[in-house]
């Protein structure tokens, strides 16, 4: 279940968050974070990232995240959906 | 939910519509914004629930530009829709994003997590966001480096296709100079495919030990940072003056202090009045920030007959191989006439473009 | 030693000297009563002579300006100020350095003092507030004595008792003659009240009127009266009109701000102080002003009639006041351009000082006689404490303004505030800097209920009865936590960058620089 | 949680399905309903965004006492299966069926749920299934639809959908759809079903709104559904019953407690026979006036 598109998800909206995904041969997960509330939540956000990824079996992946203070099932929604685009699994969408 | 977050409609205007260009014109020239239809690939309008125009935005390749928003909806999200709307569908194609815009929006795109790449007041600003962005850029020019160099220098060109006047001039330079970084323009709007004008100087310089080949990415003289340059029948003007130096700072802000370029080397432009408007901003701006310009008189044949890249393209056109026989080094000449070039050679024939 | 909210205050700071700890809300009157207050500046001059300068560095001049002085300004201009930079270019031109600036309040206008902190101009910062850039200069520990916070009524007692000694007072003025008696009600830099002003030129060694509207004499009002004033100057322009007052003040649209007012609302109505002869106070913008909308409808409706409004004063509540909802305002600052023609044509609208507003050490305060305030909060903790001066990572970026003033004061003080905010709570365990202190909050309105301050049973009860959203604020606070997680803590350097002068001169808190 | 038959319906909120702002503070507002939009207020292609957002806001906020409503896209689009298999499983108190024009719909509709339900072990009476009438069709139709199933328990007008349906104008007179509006209600009260009004959609004119409501409370709404929080207390306040309403009301129904306690089944109030429908009326009144019927003492 390899990343084969570059994807997006979120936007760069107040409470939301932005996660976008793009295919490449690098090992384990890299990922660019950026948060307004990198301070307070920096590290529960990573946390909470990686969480989804195991959820979702996802082991190598090239991430970009821009955090504007979402909430945690923004967070897990926007992730799911960046991975589950950026493998060209997306149901029920009109790309 | 704040005072200040609609919920906004997203349309995507028709350019072929004069009822949509009107509407977009409308807003674009309320807020003295350029806008062209013919200079876009898409085109949205954000709009109220009620169908009052907030704001539009276009997109040019990877490129963001003729963002405005009504100062009524300023402060609210409506850049953030926008730039939300165009930049997800931009990143599914594109390794990076950029946002052209005037420098007073710098808060606003950097809030949104763009980074500033360079500004050039008072017009033009340049932001970027993405995977590769230019810290990766840099990353790479690092692996360029020649650490031992301490007087190096930089020549930035098309070689659409490589000539003789190239080598001339990148040949001096390798003798005055520790190193020569030869940065070739990656973006591809030129007759001559990057790849192939790339292979050309490569085997142009290879008798040169202390010659850096170099790609510009979207960087220097690229769609993004100089676009003038890749538009058909344009002559120069303030707009060319400003892009102009948005490439340069560009260059000055992230490229010199990674390569440690102490000169740049440029050949005198008779020919085009974009180039010879991007030399002439060359001079104003890079001696203030230490860089040296060494602008080279062209390789002539004999007087008033100057090489130029353009030139040999006339030629193929014509079938004129004995001039380009004499105005390109042997190893450009060979592909010419190899058949690798034919594709090539078909469409120069057939084409008006000026690159 | 710690104060009697449990903070480590140091027993004194360089620069600042012995520093008295907070004891409670009113613990340190008896002390107020009994200090020894400054005189004013005797100013002794003979007939017809002659305040006008040809500029401003001519009237800075002639005022004697020295190393390690105290300059003073008013922030009636706000967003708009232009003559606080004018001034501090003077004095770097002059080669005066060390400078202690005590300004009424310093806004985002004021970033452009930066490089007078950084090259050693200013060192030294007396002030309600700090924001943008300038706050995040002090917060990088860059002035070499901690910014000193206070309330403006606590300023306007910090001047009377000398502890904030004046010698030159710059003041801006929409309007003046001469002779200096100068006002903001009308020119076309026109920003209303200049109640923060008035204090400065009574006890300035020198003041210095400021004014790009010279009028013919006598200018009046006096709100600043001549006999005060040693200098006066004319300039180009004082400021940016468009950012000092604009307009009318509208009322938000946000749902949640609106929420949260309209509940504040029922909160007020259902208590006993919904009656004629109620006074009234909010604030200038969001929520807090949003509550005037409520109030308003509902006095209408109830046909109940208002003694006063109090305070920031905003064309919402001269509307009511022209719609015979209240009697009178009394005004110590104005935030629109209806507010200063208003203040000038009704007689009903009193201008008055800061002193007058707010003073913790007068015998008649307008606050003291206050029977509901509406505040905001960029913090409130579960004992009520509100923060209104650092963010959530530490930085001095608010004003503490009337805040704590008004609280102590007023019968009924509600501080309205969403529960979070872009993902970072608001109502907490802990607040990061008590500004005004738990004992004198009784209602916290969010968007999530209402908590009373457990030493108001009789107000919880009115609520209940009125079958109003009541909740305890930890079981609150729980809650927020739970939707936003626990932020990590901001962790601080033992330097102090900035101390908050309750406004009885005692200290409530410190503000420690956060570890970046 | 309460099922979805108790909920009082004066409210009802849409909130975008792809926007996480307000999806997160939908519960402060106070509204009685509040419907999770995947339709309508989402682009096409953020269809999959939104549904997963929703079925995580579903799960993890707080919308303390409100109904929850999730409005799936229509099963004959390319999205309404993939809302149905995502949030059926859920279960919110209820699924909108949006531009629902036979019970052949409503029966592809409940059949595909109840699918979904068996697959994962849950019940088919908890959640509810709200259809929208939104066509001409719709509207013909009504009366068989209200009474189709009893997991029907609401119907709802969809103003802007009908108007652009039947080629007339929107106008704020709502002339266009007024027969629609009195058919509908017509069919819900047939089968004692609640029936909620369309969307107001000018948020700056409170007037109007106000207007709106009051009349059609007078037609019959249970209420009216808003698509900004500032409406929701504009549309309560008209719900609200008068003082005198209520006291008739309560006198009523001690009167029923009182009686019911004797093992009486039918008396008078005010000299007025009283039956079932009084009744239920009575408490219908006391519940709009935020009355707990469980405090009520006789």
């Amino acid at each position: 279940m390899k990343i084969i598109n570059k994807a997006q998800a979120g936007s760069f909206e107040s409470s939301d968050i932005l996660v976008m995904v793009e295919p490449s041969d690098a090992k384990g997960r890299n990922i660019e974070f950026s948060s307004t509330v990198g301070i307070q939540y920096g590290e529960s956000i990573l946390a909470e990232i990686h969480s989804v990824l195991d959820e979702m079996n996802v082991e190598d992946v090239q991430m970009i995240v821009n955090d504007k203070g979402a909430l945690v099932p923004t967070i897990r929604a926007r992730v799911e959906t960046a991975i589950t685009r950026g493998r060209g699994e997306q149901k029920g969408t009109l790309a | 939910m704040s005072d200040n977050c609609f919920n906004f409609n997203v349309i995507e205007a028709s350019l072929n519509s004069s009822f949509d260009l009107k509407q977009i014109k409308k807003i674009t020239d309320k807020y003295n914004i350029e806008y062209n239809p013919k200079e876009v690939d898409k085109t949205i309008i954000l709009e109220t629930e009620d169908g009052d125009i907030v704001g539009t935005a276009s997109t040019d390749g990877n490129i963001i530009k003729a963002v405005v928003v009504d100062d009524k909806y300023q402060g609210s999200n409506a850049f953030s829709v926008l730039i939300s709307s165009l930049s997800e569908e931009l990143s599914q194609e594109y390794k990076h994003i950029f946002i052209y815009t005037h420098p007073k929006n710098k808060q606003i795109f950097t809030g949104l997590g763009f980074k500033c790449i360079a500004e050039a007041p008072p017009y033009y600003s340049l932001y970027e966001f993405g995977f590769s962005t230019i810290d990766k850029y840099k990353k790479y020019l690092e692996t360029k480096l020649v650490t031992s160099a301490k007087n190096s220098a930089c020549i930035v060109m098309n070689c659409n296709p490589f000539t003789l006047g190239h080598q001339y001039l990148i040949e001096k330079a390798a003798k005055e100079s520790d190193a020569v970084y030869v940065f070739i323009v990656e973006t591809d709007k030129s007759l001559f495919p990057f790849k192939t004008r790339w292979d050309l100087v490569e085997k142009g310089v290879a008798h040169l030990d202390n010659v850096v080949l170099v790609k510009t990415d979207d960087y220097l003289v690229s769609k993004v940072s100089f676009p003038s340059y890749f538009l058909k029948d344009k002559g120069a003007s303030e707009i060319t003056d400003n892009q102009a130096r948005l490439d340069l700072m560009v260059f000055l802000n992230h490229i010199v202090p990674v390569l440690n370029i102490k000169k740049r080397y440029v050949g005198t432009e008779n020919y085009c009045p974009v180039t010879s408007a991007y030399n002439k901003q060359m001079h104003l701006l890079l001696p203030e920030h230490n860089v040296e310009v060494v602008e080279v008189e062209r390789k002539s044949l004999k007087e008033d007959d100057y090489i130029s890249a353009s030139q040999i393209r006339e030629a193929v056109k014509n079938d004129d191989w004995d001039s380009i026989k004499d105005r390109v080094p042997k190893t450009t000449y060979d592909f010419l006439v190899s058949e690798a070039a034919k594709p090539i050679v078909e469409k120069i024939k057939n084409s008006d473009s000026r690159h | 030693m710690k104060n009697s909210l449990g903070k480590e205050i140091p027993e004194s700071i360089e620069g600042l000297g012995k520093l008295i700890p907070y004891t409670g809300a009113w613990g340190l009157q008896d002390r107020l009563d009994e200090v020894k207050l400054v005189p004013v500046p005797a100013k002794a001059r003979k007939p017809h002579y002659d305040k006008t300068c040809a500029n401003l560095e001519e009237a800075i001049k002639k005022s004697q300006p020295f190393n390690g002085m105290c300059v003073s300004f008013h922030h009636h201009l706000r967003g708009g100020d232009q003559l606080i930079i004018q001034a501090m270019e003077i004095f770097k031109k002059l080669g005066i350095k060390d400078i202690c600036i005590a300004s009424s309040s310093l806004t985002t206008a004021h970033d452009c003092l930066v490089p007078f902190v950084l090259d050693g101009t200013i060192t030294k910062i007396f002030s309600s507030g700090i924001r943008g850039e300038l706050g995040r200069t002090v917060s990088e520990g860059a002035l070499p004595n901690p910014i000193v916070i206070h309330s403006h009524g606590g300023r306007a007692r910090a001047i009377k008792e000398g502890r904030i000694k004046i010698d030159i007072a710059i003041l801006a003025a929409a309007a003046a003659d001469n002779e200096g008696n100068a006002t903001g009600q009308h020119g076309p830099s026109a920003f209303g009240s200049m109640g923060y002003g008035m204090i400065d030129a009574q006890y300035a060694k020198n003041t210095i009127i400021v004014t790009d509207n010279m009028v013919e004499f006598p200018c009046v009002p006096a709100s600043v009266p001549a006999h005060y004033v040693d200098f006066v100057t004319e300039i180009e322009t004082i400021g940016d009109a468009k950012k000092i007052a604009g307009g009318t003040t509208r009322i938000t649209k946000a749902p949640l701000d609106l929420k949260i007012a309209k509940m504040a609302a029922d909160a007020i109505i259902a208590t006993d102080y919904f009656k004629n002869g109620i006074s009234f106070q909010v604030g200038a913008g969001g929520a807090s002003l949003a509550v005037a909308k409520y109030i308003r409808k509902a006095m209408i409706e109830k046909e109940v009639q208002g003694s006063f409004l109090l305070g920031g004063v905003t064309s919402v509540c001269t509307d009511m006041l022209e719609e015979g909802l209240f009697k009178s305002i009394f005004d110590v600052q104005g935030f629109d351009a209806a507010v200063s023609s208003s203040l000038l044509n009704n007689p009903k609208h009193i201008e008055i000082s800061s002193d007058q507003y707010a003073s913790p050490m007068n015998s008649g305060a307008m606050t003291n006689k206050i029977d509901v305030v509406a505040l905001g909060a960029l913090e409130v903790d579960t004992d009520f404490n509100v923060n209104v001066i650092t963010s959530s990572t530490g930085d001095i970026m608010g004003a503490s303004g009337g805040h704590s003033d008004t609280a102590a004061g007023a019968n009924l003080s509600i501080v309205v505030a969403p529960s979070f905010r872009g993902r970072l709570p608001i109502i907490v365990d802990k607040v990061m800097t008590v500004v005004t202190p738990g004992e004198s909050v009784d209602l916290v309105v969010t968007e999530r209920g209402i908590c009373v301050n457990p030493l108001r049973k009789d107000l919880e009860k009115q609520l209940k009865e009125a079958g109003l959203w009541v909740r305890d604020i930890k079981e609150l606070a729980k809650e927020v936590e739970e939707i936003v997680g626990k932020p990590a803590h901001v962790a601080t350097t033992d330097k102090i960058i900035g101390v908050v002068e309750y406004r009885d001169g005692s200290i409530i808190d410190v503000i420690r620089q956060p570890k970046k | 949680m309460k099922k979805t038959k108790e909920f009082k319906r004066r409210s009802m909120l849409y909130i975008p399905g792809n926007n996480p702002a307000m999806l997160q503070q939908g519960g402060v507002y106070g509204a009685d309903s509040l419907l999770l939009d995947l339709e309508d207020a989402v682009a096409l292609n953020q269809k999959d965004a939104a549904r997963t957002l929703v079925a995580n806001m579903l799960q993890h906020n707080k919308y303390y006492d409100a109904e929850l409503s999730v409005r799936v896209n229509h099963i004959d689009t390319p999205f309404g299966l993939a809302d149905l298999e995502e949030i059926v499983p859920l279960q919110p108190h209820t699924i909108r069926f949006p531009k629902c024009e036979t019970i052949e719909q409503l029966d592809k509709v409940l059949s595909i749920v109840e699918e979904i339900e068996n697959k994962h072990n849950l019940p088919h009476n908890e959640m509810g299934i709200h259809a929208m009438i939104e066509t001409a069709l719709g509207v013909m139709n009504v009366y068989d639809i209200a009474g189709h199933s009893s997991r029907v328990d609401a119907i709802t007008i969809g103003g802007q959908d009908l108007t652009s349906d039947m080629k007339v104008a929107a106008g704020k007179d709502g002339i266009g759809i007024d027969y629609a509006r009195k058919r509908i209600v017509m069919a819900a009260k047939a089968h004692r079903i609640d029936v909620m009004d369309t969307v107001f959609a000018d948020v700056d004119d409170d007037e109007g709104l106000r207007k709106e409501t009051e009349y059609i409370k007078k037609i019959g709404f249970t209420g009216k559904a808003v698509i900004n929080p500032r409406q929701i207390d504009i549309v309560h306040e008209v719900y609200i019953p008068s003082e005198k309403d209520v006291a008739k009301a309560m006198r009523i129904y001690q009167a029923y407690l009182k009686n019911k306690a004797a093992g009486i089944g039918v008396f008078a109030v005010d000299k007025k026979m009283v039956d079932k429908p009084v009744v239920e009326r009575a408490m219908t009144t006391l519940s709009l006036a935020d009355i707990d019927l469980n405090s009520i003492e006789y």
